[in-house]
């Protein structure tokens, strides 16, 4: 009980200071978006025979014709109240775009970092045991071969080499087969409303659709989680309370396990929930190259369109999402170790 | 590079890398290449044997033959000297980019991690800032709002490193701060600034090392993939990201080569400089410093 | 004749380093009887630790039993394998680490953890390890054993978590316990509570143990032999009464003469030393002198009201030695960096020569003229010396700051002349710190101090990490630097004999107050507080060699 | 996947109408993959309302297939390709229409038997409440129905049940083309002013995200920026040639070119028209698609000058530039030679023909280029930044990397600028930009529609920021000119002029390659670029 509270009270704080970080990034991301060269209502009003007036009238039906300082305020009083505003490029609410293709980015982001830890972990502790093996340098090497690769490109060559050559993979054409139907809308994550609905056809499309992406992802983020795994793996085992639970008599599966691997997981987790939150905005050329409808390329295209509103939106909710991801992995890290919940 | 830093004495320095890199191949392997593209971006200009920016339209998209080892591309430019040409401008990005955000983090993250209280919290709340950023967007955003010159690029990709390497510089000096030769050296009349500057400085600068080498290569990603999205440097400047991303355009007509010698040379280059980065740790872990 | 518990015999131990093989433990020998409480004491390098390690079998990878033989109970497991050694682990024979709360898991709670102990050699159920794990905290005498079997480590103290060890330790009642340095980093009186109850558990169970110290009081308190190593080996074995009164090997002589005793003298420790053996006798100080310090209700509240000094005033004349001694958490670090202005006090005055220095911030205190006069030798001399200055640029650095000097003839004259002081071979001015042995390190540190000639000199513990012998040396140097440069030192120390030694007055510190202050030798032999008592009781001693 | 499974699933999405959408009484048979397009395109469809600023060209095609118009263009056959022919107008929801002899109205008599997508008549009101919004309401389709005198609501005149009168001040030749384009959308007027509100009076936001039409194909879902599917209106009377062959239209964004391309050769999607030049020249050699390579005969890329700025001003340094180019390569290797080029004619003076855009006489004289910028006073060159968006840098790349190089053999020295299109479209309507490429599409292609549209006035669309009294006064006077033999004499004098000024270079047309399965045909290039679902069919 004293401790649910303890943790209450962290999860509050931990929110209330975190709002000034969130309004920093709301107002640098207007203020940078308003430095952009490009004029959204020229870009959009170029219609075959848009004129000056009609650049004029969508200026003011955007709001751009007040100044800054004005436009600040007015956007922080819509952002209060919900509202994030129009997407002229899909010419949709900006927050509906989201509701939509949120759930998409995230299935995506969940699903390569599950992949990654997968491998990530079991290779990390191998290497660990072994330290300066061949099967650590092996490891290593193998990590690094994959984060070496810029994400389009490995994302190009998985869908030449399977798509193309092969044909093992569906088109890459994003989330589902375009001649499946659709799930019920439960809650956006495609496998999970297949699996609840019991669509197990379904769930083996969406999944094929999702393997190449989430691997490309994938490896691209497992140099740092397996190198972290390693290191901290080492650290523990090089530790005093590991000597112990030798001198005890545990047998080894049970060191490995319950004593070092629960404690290396600490610092992976810490770095799995950075590596979650950088990947959920970085994202955005595997979502170019996989046509994922996700929230990444939506934000990108809106930039290089000087589409301010879904850029503004985007970035305000990474940076709520990394908060909020950060604050998960504060909680799992207070319930797993103990000394941190007690500060 | 910064192995020298670690520790003064150079026979017995070298004499421990020369240790690590015998139980470490790899890292013997990235040193190795490392050295071999530093030297061939300083060579760039004599060894290439085509100007990179000369086209040859007729000869366009030829694959590699004897005349052109790599092969050429759209304007029949060689693909060879573009790539060593190249070499010289990613290197210069990504030490430009990653010496800026150390130089300025470090120093950033040091006073912060000695002197904390306000100063400390302000720039806390700064680089939460900068964290919560979407990196890549804020790159693409900065780059397309100062315009897509070299110098922005390596602006863009020097501030979201910037968050880093002041935590980082914090977080190793504010565990040095209570250390008995920082009190000494107060005792001993340096002010603070001195004290950061010629005490704690120099002390985590082995250490990150290790991060700047890791970010070089990171770095160099960054720049291509700001090139593929069309926020790279200015065509026919020849660079690595530009290269790749146009080659990469060329992959479903088959013209392989437009696309696999840039990727491997940047995939060369990232693969040295991070397994030199773990190599360097290696080399510092004062665990394996007996 | 019974066979030994363990039999240790010639055994080598080298470990692979990149210099190639380095020798551990050179042909050690010895055999402890079942029931036997053996001491195994020896300075830093000498292979203590190793020879436990190896008989448990938990040497790490780059270890290797090279020569030699192990024998426990008659059976030979010099190089037996995991999985001979592993049942016999914990239920044979057991260690107790040094460091104890770094010895347990810190995410585990001890039950658990006792559990764990228990479930490795006895098929039980959960509850019912619970239950046996209960039994065994409540054995070790820890309170509230039922709510401390959800405690995790950091919320115990030392003391705790070491009776927790020794829980761990005695669950499957094993045979022999190898304690390796039990108590090292404990307050005097926790080591007592922990070493008694060691001895008393120990005795009643009939179990062997092998005691692993630096310590030569302590071995002598509780073992019924010791063996003294050097270097790898055994160079003497005998009886404590026999070995402290008239050892035999000359090793074991210069140990005994440098172990503080409550009969020894500065010069006694190292006889041939650089002090002559003539007794300290000091001029007093013609009455009206000036004070050079005066602290005046020094108070030092952190972060969270715990106050760390409270209320503490004391004076101190020109070259007096004043000795600040207490347990951790007595605040007499705090004080010393108060004093050096090395942080701001939150209440208070230090007045200095006349001026009140603690007006100025410690920030700007290294501009203020009296920085030069007032300096600091640190507890750990490795750890206070910047691991990327040579050691002529540690002594070169106060010279340079405050002294305003330049590289140069002049520069060099005073480095060299100030390591001549401290008896520092001059080749090593060159060397960096981790090419320095301890006492080369902490000579560095005392140069670099009064280098700048300061009138008070704050040491700082300057002996804790050091070895008897080289504390020693370390002693006289400073009584020497004392006696030729008339420093006033405020010595900070938890060893109270070594207070008395160095210092003509001593205060006690308990959770930063006051608890006594007066002469040393007084206090000493008629102490007037409980608490400075109960220190003095809890300090294990022998009888000196009578000389 | 099996075939099977896709078509029962076909069937279930067909027959899940989205609401708001009323399925006609009967079960439609479901939609074979046969009898299905799946179209793949780099851009999105980002609004179902053609007349929305800020709408995408892909918007503008979807909305050709799913609304009417009053007419429509033709189609005629060029080199075996169908291309449309906006000299012929067709009946599209009006059956028929004649224009009065001095051009001043144009009556037109719907379809008696049109109705809308809901199964209500189309009426005149409908008609005349389409036209008036068109005029009235704030968007693109007001500046457009200028150009063909269709400025306000009294212009059209209901004239009795199904008979709509468009009555004009002057004999506009381009009033009734005007009534074929996108914009020109007919609504069902009953039930979009359902959704009208007082600041919203005409539905336009609520028509963003619905349709009230009557076209060949209904919505079936919409996701903005994702997809589209439409599946036909068997109902729909308003084709040449009956129902379109497609039951059902998928139009997917795949942002990724190269990914698109290997859909198609894989046979996984049926068409693709954006794809990349070097692409489609693999695709034909390897033979598994089929290729209709169409010049876009209603565009040009070009190179422009800011006329009004030193050292542009100078039509010698303009005609330096001209002479300077390596036209061939730069066509070989910004387009792979797939277009027609607009460079290399032959004419002195004024050409033989008054068509327009025609290859005008620009051919590579490095030995005249110097002496031009010698005569214009730079024989030691001068810099200039050269720009292009990063949309076009597919082809614009290549180009500037060439323009560089070869005017840097004349003492040039030029800065390449790639900049994001947002910010290149800012520069270019604000004039800042001196020296760049782009590209122009006019959807009416009249000759002195091109000329008044890309030459004249402080606007957008005059790149070159040219101001020219004689290309004015011609411009406009040939607008209402009726005498077909005078207008085409002030077309060629405009083109003479266009050629001796060079306000811009005009580079070429490129080709429309539309990137098919090898069994569709009947594609025809339309003027808005986009595809005309109700002409394919597969063989």
């Amino acid at each position: 009980m004293r401790k649910l509270q303890a943790i209450g009270r962290r999860i509050g704080g931990r929110l209330l200071s975190s709002v000034p970080a969130i309004l920093g990034v709301v107002i640098l991301t207007f203020l940078l978006m308003r430095v952009l060269p490009g004029d959204p209502a020229v870009f959009f009003a170029s219609g075959p025979s848009a004129g000056q007036q009609e650049i004029e009238d969508l200026r003011k039906q955007m709001g751009l014709d007040q100044p800054v300082p004005v436009q600040l305020v007015r956007y922080l009083q819509d952002i209060a109240t919900g509202n994030l505003g129009r997407s002229m490029t899909t010419g949709q609410p900006v927050l509906t775009d989201m509701q939509q293709r949120l759930p998409a980015s995230l299935e995506l982001t969940f699903s390569a970092l599950f992949l990654a830890l997968a491998c990530a972990l079991p290779l990390g502790i191998l290497a660990a045991l072994r330290p300066g093996s061949a099967v650590d340098h092996v490891v290593r090497f193998l990590c690094t071969l994959g984060v070496c690769m810029p994400t389009f490109v490995s994302g190009l060559l998985l869908i030449y080499a399977f798509y193309y050559l092969l044909g093992w993979a569906p088109d890459p054409t994003g989330r589902i087969d375009i001649f499946a139907s659709a799930p019920p809308e439960i809650t956006g994550f495609l496998l999970f409303d297949f699996a609840v609905t019991g669509d197990l056809e379904g769930f083996r499309a969406a999944f094929s659709q999702l393997i190449l992406p989430a691997c490309t992802m994938a490896l691209f983020v497992l140099a740092p989680l397996a190198r972290m795994t390693r290191a901290s793996m080492l650290a523990v085992l090089g530790s005093d309370f590991i000597r112990t639970a030798r001198s005890i008599g545990l047998a080894p599966w049970r060191v490995i396990l319950v004593y070092a691997l629960r404690n290396a997981l600490l610092p992976v987790l810490t770095i799995a929930g950075i590596v979650f939150s950088t990947m959920l905005g970085a994202n955005v050329l595997v979502e170019k190259v996989f046509s994922w409808p996700g929230v990444a390329s939506y934000a990108l295209d809106a930039l290089l369109a000087s589409d301010y509103a879904p850029v503004q939106g985007f970035v305000l909710l990474m940076a709520t999402i990394f908060v909020l991801v950060n604050l998960l992995v504060d909680i799992l890290y207070g319930l797993a170790d103990p000394r941190i919940a007690a500060e | 590079m910064s192995a020298s830093l670690t520790s003064p004495p150079r026979n017995a320095t070298l004499g421990h890398i020369a240790w690590v890199l015998r139980g470490n191949p790899l890292t013997a392997l990235a040193m190795a290449g490392t050295a071999l593209l530093i030297a061939l971006a300083v060579l760039a200009p004599w060894i290439a044997p085509y100007d990179p920016i000369a086209s040859d339209v007729p000869g366009a998209l030829q694959p590699p033959s004897a005349t052109h080892w790599f092969g050429t591309d759209q304007l029949g430019r060689d693909i060879l000297s573009r790539l060593l040409h190249g070499t010289r401008l990613d290197l210069t990005i990504a030490a430009a980019a990653v010496g800026l955000s150390f130089a300025v983090g470090a120093m950033i993250g040091s006073f912060c991690g000695f002197v904390g209280g306000r100063l400390d919290r302000w720039v806390g709340r700064f680089t939460d800032v900068l964290m919560a950023f979407p990196l890549f967007v804020l790159a693409m955003a900065m780059v397309a709002a100062l315009g897509n010159r070299l110098e922005n690029i390596i602006y863009a990709t020097a501030i979201i490193n910037l968050p880093f390497y002041i935590r980082f510089a914090r977080t190793e000096v504010a565990v040095r701060r209570n250390a008995g030769w920082v009190e000494a050296a107060q005792a001993s009349g340096n002010s603070r600034g001195r004290v950061v500057l010629f005490f704690l400085l120099p002390n985590i600068l082995p250490i990150v090392a290790v991060q700047i080498s890791l970010n070089l290569g990171w770095a160099i990603l960054n720049a291509a993939g700001l090139s593929f999205i069309g926020l790279g440097v200015q065509a026919p400047t020849p660079e690595w990201g530009i290269m790749v991303a146009e080659g990469a355009r060329f992959i479903a007509s088959g013209k392989w080569w437009l696309v696999f010698f840039p990727g491997a040379a940047l995939m060369f280059a990232v693969l040295c400089f991070n397994l030199l980065g773990d190599g360097l740790r290696d080399i510092l872990d004062p665990r394996m410093r007996t | 004749m019974t066979t030994p518990l363990l039999q240790v015999q010639d055994l080598e131990v080298t470990f692979a380093t990149r210099r190639g093989a380095v020798a551990a433990l050179r042909g050690a020998s010895f055999a402890l009887d079942p029931g036997e409480v053996l001491g195994l004491v020896g300075e830093s390098g000498s292979g203590k630790s190793v020879t436990a390690l190896a008989a448990m079998g938990l040497l790490d990878k780059a270890g290797r039993v090279t020569r030699g033989s192990i024998h426990f109970d008659g059976r030979d497991i010099t190089r037996a394998g995991a999985g001979v050694l592993r049942p016999m682990r914990g239920a044979a024979f057991s260690m107790i680490f040094q460091n104890p709360r770094a010895a347990l898991n810190p995410i585990r709670s001890v039950g658990a953890q006792v559990a764990d102990a228990l479930r490795a050699h006895r098929d039980l159920s959960a509850r019912a390890a619970r239950d046996q794990a209960l039994a065994l905290l409540e054995q070790v005498r820890i309170r509230n054993a039922g709510q401390r079997l959800e405690a995790f480590p950091h919320e115990l103290s030392g003391g705790m978590c070491q009776r927790v060890m020794i829980a761990m330790a005695i669950a499957c009642a094993p045979r022999l316990i190898i304690a390796d340095e039990p108590t090292t980093g404990l307050d005097v009186t926790t080591q007592k509570a922990v070493m008694d109850l060691l001895a008393g558990l120990t005795r009643e169970r009939g179990m062997a143990m092998l005691l692993i110290t630096h310590d030569l009081g302590l071995a002598a308190q509780y073992c019924d032999r010791v063996a003294v190593m050097e270097q790898g080996r055994v160079v003497e074995e005998a009886p404590p009464a026999a070995l402290f009164g008239a050892p035999g090997h000359a090793y074991t002589r210069r140990l005994v003469a440098a172990c503080p005793t409550p009969s020894s003298t500065i010069a006694s420790l190292s006889p041939d030393g650089e002090l002559p053996a003539e007794p300290v006798a000091r001029a007093p100080l013609p009455a009206g002198t000036p004070l050079l310090l005066e602290v005046r209700d020094l108070v030092k509240t952190y972060p969270g009201g715990v106050a760390a000094v409270d209320k503490v005033s004391f004076t101190m004349k020109p070259g007096e030695s004043l000795g600040l001694v207490g347990e951790s958490g007595s605040g007499k670090s705090t004080i010393s960096r108060l004093v050096t202005r090395l942080i701001d006090a939150t209440g208070g005055e230090v007045i200095f020569d006349g001026h009140s220095v603690s007006d100025i911030p410690a920030r700007d205190f290294h501009a203020a003229p009296q920085r030069s006069q007032i300096q600091i030798v640190f507890q750990d001399a490795g750890e206070s010396l910047n691991p990327r200055f040579s050691a002529f640029d540690s002594i070169a650095d106060p010279l340079r700051r405050l002294r305003g000097l330049r590289d140069g003839s002049e520069l060099t004259k005073r480095v060299k002349d100030c390591a001549v002081s401290v008896g520092l071979p001059l080749p090593l001015l060159d060397r960096f710190p981790h090419q320095l042995s301890g006492g080369q390190r902490a000579r560095v540190g005392i140069a670099r101090a009064v280098s700048v000639d300061p009138k008070l000199l704050v040491l700082d513990e300057p002996t804790a990490a050091l070895d008897v012998s080289v504390q020693a040396v370390v002693l006289q140097l400073l009584e020497r630097l004392r006696r030729e440069k008339g420093l006033a030192y405020l010595f900070v120390s938890h060893d109270l004999n070594v207070v008395r030694m160095l210092c003509d007055r001593m205060i006690v510190l308990r959770n930063g107050q006051v608890v006594e202050e007066g002469d040393s030798q007084r206090i000493f032999r008629a102490p007037q507080a409980d608490y400075t008592a109960e220190l003095i009781a809890a300090i294990p001693h022998f009888e000196p060699l009578a000389a | 996947m099996d075939l099977t499974r896709r078509q029962s699933l076909l069937a279930l999405t067909a027959l899940a109408a989205p609401a708001g959408i009323a399925l006609p009484a009967g079960a439609q048979p479901a939609a074979s993959r046969a009898e299905t397009l799946r179209q793949v395109t780099g851009n999105a469809v980002n609004t179902l309302d053609p007349t929305m600023p800020g709408s995408t060209r892909e918007a503008f095609g979807i909305s050709m297939n799913v609304y009417d118009r009053l007419v429509a263009f033709g189609r005629r056959q060029v080199d075996g390709n169908w291309v449309f022919d906006h000299t012929v107008i067709r009946g599209e929801l009006a059956e028929r229409f004649e224009t009065s002899a001095d051009g001043l109205k144009i009556t037109l008599h719907l379809r008696k038997d049109a109705r809308w997508h809901d199964g209500t008549p189309v009426t005149a009101e409908d008609v005349k409440w389409s036209l008036d919004r068109a005029v009235s309401a704030k968007s693109l389709a007001g500046p457009q129905f200028t150009t063909g005198s269709l400025t306000k609501p009294e212009q059209f005149r209901i004239a009795g049940p199904g008979v709509i009168e468009v009555l004009l001040d002057k004999p506009d030749r381009l009033a009734l083309s005007n009534l074929a384009v996108p914009y020109a959308i007919m609504i069902n007027s009953k039930l979009a002013r359902q959704h009208a509100t007082a600041e919203d009076p005409w539905a336009q936001s609520w028509l963003q995200n619905n349709t009230a039409a009557s076209g060949a194909y209904r919505i079936d879902t919409y996701r903005p920026g994702v997809q589209v599917t439409l599946t036909r209106n068997e109902d729909w009377k308003g084709g040449a040639e009956g129902l379109p062959f497609f039951r059902r239209i998928i139009l997917q964004t795949v942002p990724e070119a190269a990914t698109r391309a290997n859909l198609v050769e894989r046979g996984d999607a049926d068409l693709s028209i954006d794809l990349q030049a070097s692409d489609i020249t693999a695709l034909e050699t390897r033979g598994k698609v089929k290729v209709a390579s169409i010049p876009q005969t209603n565009g040009f890329t070009h190179i422009s000058f800011n006329t009004q700025v030193a050292p542009f001003d100078n039509v010698k340094v303009r005609q330096a530039i001209a002479a300077a180019l390596p036209y061939d390569s730069m066509f070989k290797a910004a387009l792979f030679g797939r277009g027609r080029p607009l460079f290399g004619g032959t004419f002195t003076g004024q050409p033989a023909s008054a068509d327009f855009p025609q290859p005008m006489p620009l051919k590579q004289d490095v030995e005249r280029a110097r002496a031009l910028l010698a005569e214009a006073g730079l024989a030691s060159g001068f810099s200039t930044p050269f720009a292009f968006s990063a949309g076009q840098a597919a082809t614009a790349e290549p180009l500037a990397a060439l323009v560089q190089e070869a005017l840097g053999r004349i003492g040039i020295k030029v800065e390449i600028q790639k900049m994001p299109d947002a910010q290149f479209n800012t520069l270019v309507a604000e004039k800042k930009l001196n020296f760049y490429t782009d590209a122009g599409t006019a959807w009416l292609p009249a000759t002195y529609y091109f000329f008044y549209l890309y030459f004249t006035r402080d606007q957008r669309w005059n790149f070159a920021s040219w101001n020219n009294p004689r290309i004015t006064e011609l411009s406009n006077a040939a607008r209402f000119e009726t005498d077909q033999a005078a207008y085409d004499a002030a077309c060629r004098e405009m083109i003479g002029i266009l050629a001796e000024q060079v306000p811009l270079l005009m580079l070429w047309q490129p080709n429309m390659d539309a990137v098919m399965a090898a069994n569709l045909r009947d594609f025809t290039y339309q003027f808005y670029r986009q595809v005309d679902f109700r002409d394919l069919k597969r063989a």
